[in-house]
């Protein structure tokens, strides 16, 4: 009997504490600075090595690149660059690799969409994606 | 109230009935009320307890209209029913279960002039419909065709079994302070001391086999979430479901009413403070008792079916038996 | 070069030397807890007796115990790697690695004598060609590797852990291996008693590989020894209930082998 | 004399106590089980095939779906079964962070099962409460490592990020915070009689019978065996913290119950010392090649997960991606068990026990 009496005890004092609830939908949920949300792509960064498509565990990442339009200056310039949000893990790899952090991680994590083909992203919808990006790299 | 003994005492017409209908709208709408705000405040508890909101979206910042949209989503919700259950004792159950609820709210007198059925035997009434409810639950569990349903079912026929006899036998006690078994004059009798000091062991007993009889933690081993899914109501959506979810809570509505007649002195203020209106007295002690249930609810475990049957019989049944004789005595030596 | 491979070039001559020195090794059993390593451990836990009732209480006062402090097992290990130089004569195999790839290993494991005692115990009990092959698995944590011959398999595993010098009680892990050239069955063993490890594996055919279960033996190899049968498609005899536990009854094929074709009739 | 039938029930796959998609086929006469088959497998997803084909790196994000209460113990698996096979040296500082980080780990996966083995006893508060705490946790992991649940922190040869600016001290702070609660929880749940009464002798074995089924963790440590792989041989840097085996006696659920809810106080003081130890400054990465190719050779290391011992066996012929990889997942063998222990049992302590052996079917399948 004493331990259902400490029970009741123990409930009634917790009935007059602040709750814990997060607003979420109410108030934007606060992410720290290193979390992993969608990526964000600087195209004029991209140096189209390969090495995200290389190091990505689920093969979400698909790039071409073409010479770069200067006919005076060597290398690539990226030419699309898709992400399919469907299988990709948000793992950091590719953001990892990058040696010109051409892709970086943001915080914006809110992807539920209606269609399965809005989850596949392009260059374009990555390059805008430019909110809470990830200072840290 | 005199003019509703001369309307039972007339002859039957279809003026009558409407009436009837009439002055059984009022309750009807207060046991509603009831029953969906105390769904609502079931959920605000735990929520505060369990330090979150509970509902707070329909309906303002509290979820005032919470429920209203349950019960009206269960309306419109398709009304499923498993290929292999038997039909009519499928389509019987949830008013087996339901009806026998409503019944029982006629014999409680809410105060002094609200009172709808003043039987000579309300309380023998009270306890003797309650349990037909449990045949409806047994009936859903074997209707459905659902082994989790069945055994949801057994459980309840044997927790009632178990639990209505110390049930009944804590309140000879009661009867014999009063010597009466109309809630009323019971009520009457408390005026100035509830009998909850007179009758502490038999209230302690009656409340842990109503807790038992209203299928709630740490008795609700008919529905069980964790083990049994839902029990007996598994396979019942829509509103077959909002039927049994209903009859939950007008019992719980019912059983705590019986419990302020019977041990806390109903609508009998605490002495010097009778200016208060009796109404509210009810109102409070009784809504000291439902939040008694939804406390418990958020504290303690479920105990296993064999522990149930033990408890019930090894030591509330004596307990109970013990309560009578003391009771006797005590009433032989010193009233 | 890893061991396993110089390993594997020596296999030869190790059998051709294993053979003669057999005999000298179960002559030597008789002598050998004098200069047995373990015996500097606390000499009580190698007499216990082997029934698993006294063993496991055993095991729960060596542990309470407290296991002993870094400092402490560093002295032990260097204590241990003493003892191996006088017999290093005895271990014609280790010469041989030596010279063949001269700067590749400059001493001796610490496990080799440990090694060393568990094949002359085994050699002793069974046969001498129950042992296929042994070596310390110097990249993982200088673990002594017995590889069995299939048909001692059981009985090896049986000895390990009833003898009272072994007591390996606790099976961790089972699992097989696809090859290509054959299949292999790594079993990882754990003495709690004498806070020891040992690998025993076994090499199998590949078109048909079969072997004889652990599971009567250790209750805990039942289910992972489904899984190899699953994934790989090797049969356990003498198993309880042998099925395909992850991937069910109407699968095709045995998709941890290196040949296995995915088959998926979406794509 | 009345006739009983026994009937074949099916317990899941989906079914609010599995805790997943598990299935458990029990043959019932009334109550009383006669005879139970689990059926795994609704959620194997193959990590060994596909990590024959990922290199070393991209392996760890697949560990943490594991186990995915205790991610830190499965990135450290792999990485120090790497570890070991190319004898790479890690920093301090990285070590350091990962046992900080595998700690809290292991309480935040303790707090789960805490949570959930009341709910279904019963009782739904504890959950909330215990999900309070692992809150704090998960936001603690994710300002480290930038996830909640599926951490990828840890990387071979180190670890992905260094500790940021204030965490240590937030560690700190939340250590006497958590002994605070985890006295609450005492109060509030061990003492219950009822559930007392639901956990006593219920799902009890003997130390033989534990050995015999390969149980370890808690699971074994309930018997009275002290066996904790972070003793019994220290990896990392487990020798230099001081803290107890905390050992049951009976083997029954409430043991269980015991072992775990002490373990959390066990890594609590081990999050004590580490941050007191915690070094300034110094690396996060050890001296890795550029390309992990571990040498030819096979490995298998053990650690401590919070259901038991974890392994991780890897051949490798030398290239990037390894030959052959197997994880030892406790779970899935834990559970074994499970079947002996619910003979002759009530279908109610079927959850008690099952939610006793606290699996994720994460990890028993695959």
């Amino acid at each position: 009997m004493k331990g259902l009496a400490k029970g009741l005890a123990y409930t009634i004092r917790n009935m007059s504490k602040e709750n814990v609830s997060y607003s979420y939908p109410d108030e934007p949920m606060p992410m720290p600075d290193r979390f992993r949300g969608i990526q964000k792509f600087y195209p004029e960064k991209c140096i189209v090595c390969n090495q995200c498509v290389n190091i990505c565990p689920t093969d979400c990442i698909q790039l071409t690149g073409k010479k770069h339009p200067d006919p005076n200056r060597k290398g690539k310039i990226i030419e699309t660059y898709d992400i399919n949000f469907e299988i990709c893990i948000l793992c950091d790899l590719c953001t990892e690799v990058c040696p010109t952090e051409a892709i970086v991680m943001t915080n914006n994590f809110e992807l539920a969409d209606y269609s399965r083909d809005e989850h596949f992203k392009d260059l374009r919808w990555l390059d805008e994606n430019d909110t809470h990006i990830r200072e840290e790299n | 109230m005199e003019w509703v003994s001369g309307l039972l005492a007339s002859e039957p017409s279809s003026s009558n009935f409407f009436t009837y209908i009439f002055i059984s709208l009022p309750l009807l709408s207060v046991v509603l009320g009831f029953v969906t705000y105390a769904i609502l405040a079931e959920r605000k508890v735990l929520g505060y307890i369990q330090l979150r909101y509970g509902p707070n979206r329909t309906g303002g910042k509290f979820g005032l209209l919470q429920t209203v949209a349950d019960v009206l989503k269960l309306l419109i919700k398709e009304d499923t029913r498993p290929k292999q259950a038997d039909r009519p004792l499928f389509w019987l159950a949830p008013i087996i279960a339901f009806v026998p609820s409503f019944m029982v709210l006629s014999a409680i007198p809410f105060t002094e002039s609200v009172v709808f059925a003043n039987f000579g035997v309300g309380l023998l009434y009270f306890i003797a419909v309650s349990g037909l409810t449990t045949i409806g639950i047994l009936t859903a569990g074997w209707a459905s065709n659902n082994k989790y349903a069945l055994m949801g079912g057994m459980r309840s026929a044997a927790q009632m079994i178990s639990y209505e006899i110390p049930l009944l036998m804590s309140l000879v006690g009661v009867v014999l302070f009063s010597g009466s078994m109309n809630l009323i004059e019971i009520v009457e009798q408390q005026q100035y001391v509830p009998y909850i000091l007179v009758q502490p062991i038999g209230f302690i007993i009656f409340v842990i086999a109503a807790t038992a009889e209203l299928n709630r933690i740490p008795f609700d081993l008919p529905e069980a979430e964790s083990e049994l899914i839902a029990g007996y109501h598994v396979e019942y959506s829509g509103f077959r479901f909002a039927f049994f979810m209903l009859a939950e809570y007008v019992y719980l509505f019912a059983m705590s009413a019986l419990i302020t007649v019977l041990f806390l002195g109903g609508w009998q203020p605490i002495p010097g403070l009778g200016f208060i209106p009796d109404f509210v007295w009810f109102a409070i002690k009784f809504s000291i008792v439902v939040y008694m249930f939804m406390w418990i609810r958020a504290t303690w475990p479920r105990l296993r079916a064999d522990q149930l049957m033990e408890f019930g019989w090894k030591i509330l049944l004596p307990a109970a038996m013990a309560n009578i004789f003391l009771s006797a005595i005590v009433k032989e030596l010193f009233f | 070069m890893t061991e396993e491979q110089d390993h594997q070039s020596n296999q030869n001559q190790e059998k051709d030397t294993v053979d003669p020195k057999a005999k000298d090794n179960i002559e030597e059993a008789k002598e050998q807890p004098a200069d047995n390593p373990l015996n500097e451990e606390s000499p009580e836990k190698i007499t216990t007796p082997s029934d698993q009732q006294s063993s496991t209480k055993k095991e729960r006062s060596t542990d309470t115990k407290s296991e002993p402090s870094p400092t402490e097992q560093s002295q032990t290990e260097k204590s241990k790697s003493d003892k191996p130089k006088s017999e290093h004569t005895k271990r014609p195999r280790k010469k041989h690695t030596k010279k063949d790839q001269p700067p590749e290993k400059k001493e001796p494991s610490p496990n080799q004598p440990i090694l060393d005692h568990y094949v002359k115990i085994i050699n002793k009990n069974l046969s001498k060609d129950a042992i296929d092959d042994a070596f310390v698995n110097r990249s993982s944590k200088e673990l002594p590797t017995i590889v069995a011959t299939p048909k001692y398999y059981f009985s090896i595993a049986k000895l390990l852990r009833d003898h009272e010098e072994l007591q390996f009680h606790f099976l961790s892990d089972i699992h097989g291996i696809d090859y290509e050239s054959h299949m292999e069955i790594y079993a990882y063993l754990y003495s709690m008693s004498r806070n020891q490890s040992v690998a025993l594996k076994v090499k199998l055919d590949r078109e048909n590989p079969a072997i004889s279960s652990l599971a009567p033996l250790w209750k805990g190899a039942s289910w992972p020894e489904n899984e190899a049968y699953d994934l790989l498609g090797i049969s356990f005899e003498n198993h309880p209930d042998l099925k395909r536990i992850l991937l069910g009854e109407d699968w095709e094929g045995y998709p941890l082998r290196k040949d296995y074709e995915p088959y998926d009739v979406e794509v | 004399m009345i006739r009983t039938e026994e009937m074949l029930l099916n317990v899941g796959p989906q079914h609010p106590s599995t805790h997943g998609v598990f299935r458990l086929v029990v043959k019932v006469d009334g109550e009383i089980i006669k005879e139970a088959t689990p059926v795994i497998g609704y959620l194997h997803r193959g990590t060994e095939k596909l990590a024959e084909d990922l290199q070393y790196t991209q392996i760890i994000p697949y560990t943490d779906r594991m186990d995915y209460l205790s991610a830190m113990t499965n990135n450290y698996v792999i990485c120090h079964a790497v570890e070991t096979l190319m004898d790479l040296e890690v920093p301090e500082r990285a070590e350091y962070l990962r046992i900080i980080a595998m700690e809290l780990g292991r309480i935040a996966s303790h707090l789960v099962w805490y949570g959930t083995y009341l709910m279904d006893i019963g009782t739904t508060s504890p959950f909330l409460y215990a999900f309070r705490e692992r809150e704090m946790i998960i936001n603690l992991l994710n300002e480290l490592c930038g996830a909640r649940l599926t951490f990828n922190y840890m990387r071979i040869g180190g670890v992905k990020w260094d500790a940021p600016e204030g965490w240590i001290d937030k560690v700190r702070e939340f250590i006497p915070y958590m002994r605070e609660q985890l006295d609450g929880y005492h109060e509030f749940v061990t003492g219950n009689e009822i559930f007392l009464n639901r956990v006593k002798g219920v799902g009890q074995y003997t130390q033989e019978e534990a050995i015999q089924y390969s149980l370890s963790g808690a699971n074994l440590r309930c018997t009275g065996i002290a066996y904790d792989l972070r003793k019994a041989e220290p990896y990392s840097i487990y020798h230099r913290f001081e803290f107890d085996i905390p050992v049951g006696e009976t083997g029954d659920a409430w043991a269980r119950y015991q072992c775990r809810m002490a373990e959390m106080a066990e890594s609590l003081k081990i999050l004590e010392q580490a941050v007191e130890q915690f070094p300034e400054d110094g690396k996060i990465m050890g001296k890795v090649p550029r390309i992990i190719k571990p040498p030819k050779g096979e490995v298998y290391v053990r650690i401590e997960s919070p259901r038991g011992e974890i392994g991780c066996y890897i051949a490798s012929e030398g290239k990037k991606t390894p030959y052959r990889l197997k994880f030892r997942r406790p779970s899935f063998y834990n559970l074994q068990i499970l079947p002996k222990l619910l003979e002759g049992e009530n279908m109610a302590n079927l959850i008690a026990i099952l939610g006793g052996v606290d699996i994720v079917l994460g990890e028993v399948d695959g």
